[in-house]
């Protein structure tokens, strides 16, 4: 099923082209992988398929009105005078709960749940972050490089987590700078 | 279009200073000084009207997204801040002979200070983004509630004892001589010419700023 | 309503004690309208060369 | 609605200085402004009412700094947008979480301090009430400063929104006039609230516009 279909979409900042006529579709269970260089527009992409940023011209059209996204984007939404336990409950209803302390276990968060988020570390303010976006069950997820600052183990676990979640027909749309290990449509941005 | 305006503008200015400060008669209360009345009335009005026509472009801006409205409103703003401080200047110093000070907190001075001051914080504004068009749309909802916010400034600062003369023109009659009227209605309408020539140029030199890697522009320079 | 409200030319300067004040809003006033027009034809001058640079090289 | 109120009000409560701050601000301002002026040669209880307005209006300008200002650096708010896409809620819960946390503590400050300083035991009330609606209306219009000049500084917030609170200003003198003359208080209040309303209702839908066009 088509979830979201993108025609000719183009966008510019201070009357100078980012990128122009991007047109790709994302069905049920697909990964799309957005590629390109640096500055060439990726985040902004992702945040015109969100529908935060307009595009200037083109149109994203969403198949299904109240899809579910979650998106974890250059800023990652945490508060740092809370726990990592009272952010995730900032945001989860009670069926999120379990899942996401099963999470916390997995990423090895689990001695450090009662500290205050500022003192941990930047990998474990991402992984935390990815908790968040991964334990709330969307239909579909936005992710602004995901494997940045992560370790090698992590990396891996995100990697076949990711791949699984396709599995169970959840939509993925990533940028990174490392291939992922899974396969997925690959959408390269060109300036 | 504009050296045209500009002309126009000029000469009828010149008409109207001439005949206001060389042959307009004497004021018998407040001697020669009141002849300040034909730089400072035109720079009030139009502080005002700069201000009323920005928030039109603003309206414009947000509800229809017309690009151009928000080019106006940025080249309006410093020419609205230029002719604001005249007409302070203008009046505070019209207030030595007439007051016999130079500042006082009454209605009419205070709120044109704000009125420049709103000015100002408009043009800050802009000036701290560096995303142009963010900057444009932010800009446009602040001259909106400053706009609403204008009247409510003058009544409530009417609230406080003035100092200043009524208002010399109002549409339910005038408490001004013909011989002042004359010259004064012809220097507004030369102040406003000249004005409007002066944004013609700025908006250009803006719209030219902003367009600049544009075909158009190209080919138009 | 044309006769000219002064005599002598020192008249008009002096305007009764008022002279200083009216002729220094109006100049100051004409001087602040004129630079603010020079400067925006320099700039408009300025940026049109800029934009004919860029042209011609790119 | 109810969410965001619970959410918002958990984290003012966990950030100290957002809350605690503004008060303690306060109650130093006011007592350093008699220690600056010679007692003895003035009435202080004259002129008393101007410095509690002035120090309310300025401490109402720092508890409003960090209002969106936090959310919107961590990302908070573009997760709230793909929630609601809107800001009309956000905007208006955390307006009434400020108000109520901070808001009604510095009335209550000011209008102590004005009773040790000469004023009328029985015109607490009167006092307090017009400040609480004087803090409505100049968190909104703070509010709005700061959502303009989100993270440009405190400095461009000021310059944006002080403009538009001197009338707020006035008014708060004027009221305090007929406290002291004990007339025509009520019409004041009444005008005040309807104000207070008025803003309350359109203030959060031009806040949200602003913050829409920054996370844009």
């Amino acid at each position: 099923m088509q979830l979201i279909s993108a025609q000719n979409i183009s966008y510019s900042i201070n009357e100078k082209k980012l990128f122009h006529n991007l047109s790709f579709n994302v069905n049920t269970g697909e990964g799309l992988y957005i590629k390109g260089s640096n500055g060439s527009g990726k985040s902004t992409l992702l945040r015109i398929i969100l529908g935060i940023t307009l595009p200037s011209k083109g149109k994203i059209h969403f198949c299904n009105e109240d899809l579910a996204i979650s998106y974890l984007g250059h800023k990652n939404a945490i508060k740092s005078y809370l726990s990592p336990i009272q952010n995730l409950e900032l945001i989860f209803n009670q069926s999120g709960r379990a899942l996401a302390f099963e999470w916390l276990h997995k990423l090895g968060l689990k001695n450090v749940q009662d500290e205050l988020t500022g003192n941990l570390s930047f990998g474990q303010q991402k992984k935390l972050a990815l908790i968040r976006v991964l334990a709330s069950s969307p239909k579909m997820i936005v992710l602004d490089e995901p494997f940045v600052g992560l370790d090698y183990a992590t990396n891996n676990l995100l990697n076949n987590f990711l791949e699984e979640k396709l599995r169970e027909d959840m939509s993925i749309i990533f940028t990174s700078h490392i291939q992922p290990t899974f396969e997925c449509k690959t959408l390269e941005i060109e300036r | 279009m504009y050296p045209y305006l500009l002309f126009i503008g000029i000469t009828t200015l010149m008409i109207g200073w001439i005949w206001g400060v060389l042959y307009a008669p004497e004021d018998f209360q407040q001697g020669n000084s009141y002849r300040i009345i034909f730089l400072h009335v035109p720079a009030s009005i139009f502080a005002q009207t700069i201000y009323y026509f920005m928030s039109i472009c603003a309206l414009m801006h947000i509800v229809w997204r017309v690009k151009l409205a928000a080019y106006l409103i940025k080249s309006a703003a410093p020419i609205g801040a230029m002719i604001t401080f005249i007409a302070l200047f203008s009046g505070s110093i019209w207030g030595i002979p007439t007051w016999g000070t130079w500042w006082q907190w009454d209605a009419r001075i205070t709120s044109t200070l704000i009125l420049f001051i709103m000015y100002l914080g408009i043009l800050t504004l802009h000036g701290s983004f560096s995303n142009l068009e963010k900057a444009d749309r932010l800009m446009s909802i602040l001259v909106i509630v400053g706009v609403v916010n204008l009247p409510i400034i003058k009544k409530s600062v009417d609230w406080w004892s003035t100092l200043h003369q009524p208002a010399s023109i109002s549409t339910s009659g005038s408490s001004i001589d013909p011989s002042m009227l004359m010259p004064l209605l012809i220097s507004i309408v030369g102040l406003g010419f000249t004005l409007i020539s002066l944004g013609i140029l700025s908006s250009r030199l803006y719209i030219l700023n902003r367009e600049k890697n544009k075909k158009w522009v190209l080919e138009h320079v | 309503m044309f006769d000219i409200a002064f005599n002598t030319f020192d008249e008009i300067i002096n305007m009764k004690g008022h002279g200083i004040y009216v002729w220094l809003v109006y100049s100051i006033s004409i001087l602040i309208i004129v630079v603010s027009f020079t400067i925006t034809r320099m700039r408009i001058k300025n940026i049109c060369k800029r934009i004919n640079i860029n042209n011609a090289s790119g | 609605m109810l969410r965001l109120i619970r959410t918002e009000s958990f984290k003012l409560s966990r950030k100290l200085k957002s809350w605690l701050g503004p008060q303690l601000i306060l109650v130093l301002v006011l007592i350093a402004f008699p220690l600056s002026i010679d007692i003895s040669q003035y009435d202080l209880d004259k002129f008393y009412f101007s410095i509690i307005v002035i120090s309310l209006m300025m401490t109402a300008f720092i508890s409003t700094e960090g209002m969106f200002e936090e959310d919107f650096e961590d990302g908070s708010l573009e997760q709230e947008f793909l929630l609601e896409q809107d800001f009309y809620k956000i905007v208006l819960s955390k307006m009434l979480i400020y108000v109520f946390f901070i808001g009604i503590p510095i009335a209550l400050i000011g209008s102590l301090f004005l009773i040790t300083n000469g004023a009328d035991f029985d015109d607490l009330p009167k006092v307090f009430s017009i400040l609480c609606l004087s803090n409505i209306l100049l968190f909104n219009l703070f509010s709005f400063g700061n959502a303009l000049s989100i993270n440009k500084g405190a400095m461009l917030g000021v310059l944006t929104s002080l403009p538009l609170a001197l009338p707020v200003i006035i008014l708060l003198g004027r009221a305090v006039r007929t406290i002291q003359y004990g007339e025509g208080f009520f019409s004041i209040i009444i005008l005040m609230s309807g104000i207070s309303l008025i803003v309350l209702a359109i203030m959060p839908i031009v806040i949200s516009a602003a913050l829409k066009t920054h996370i844009d």
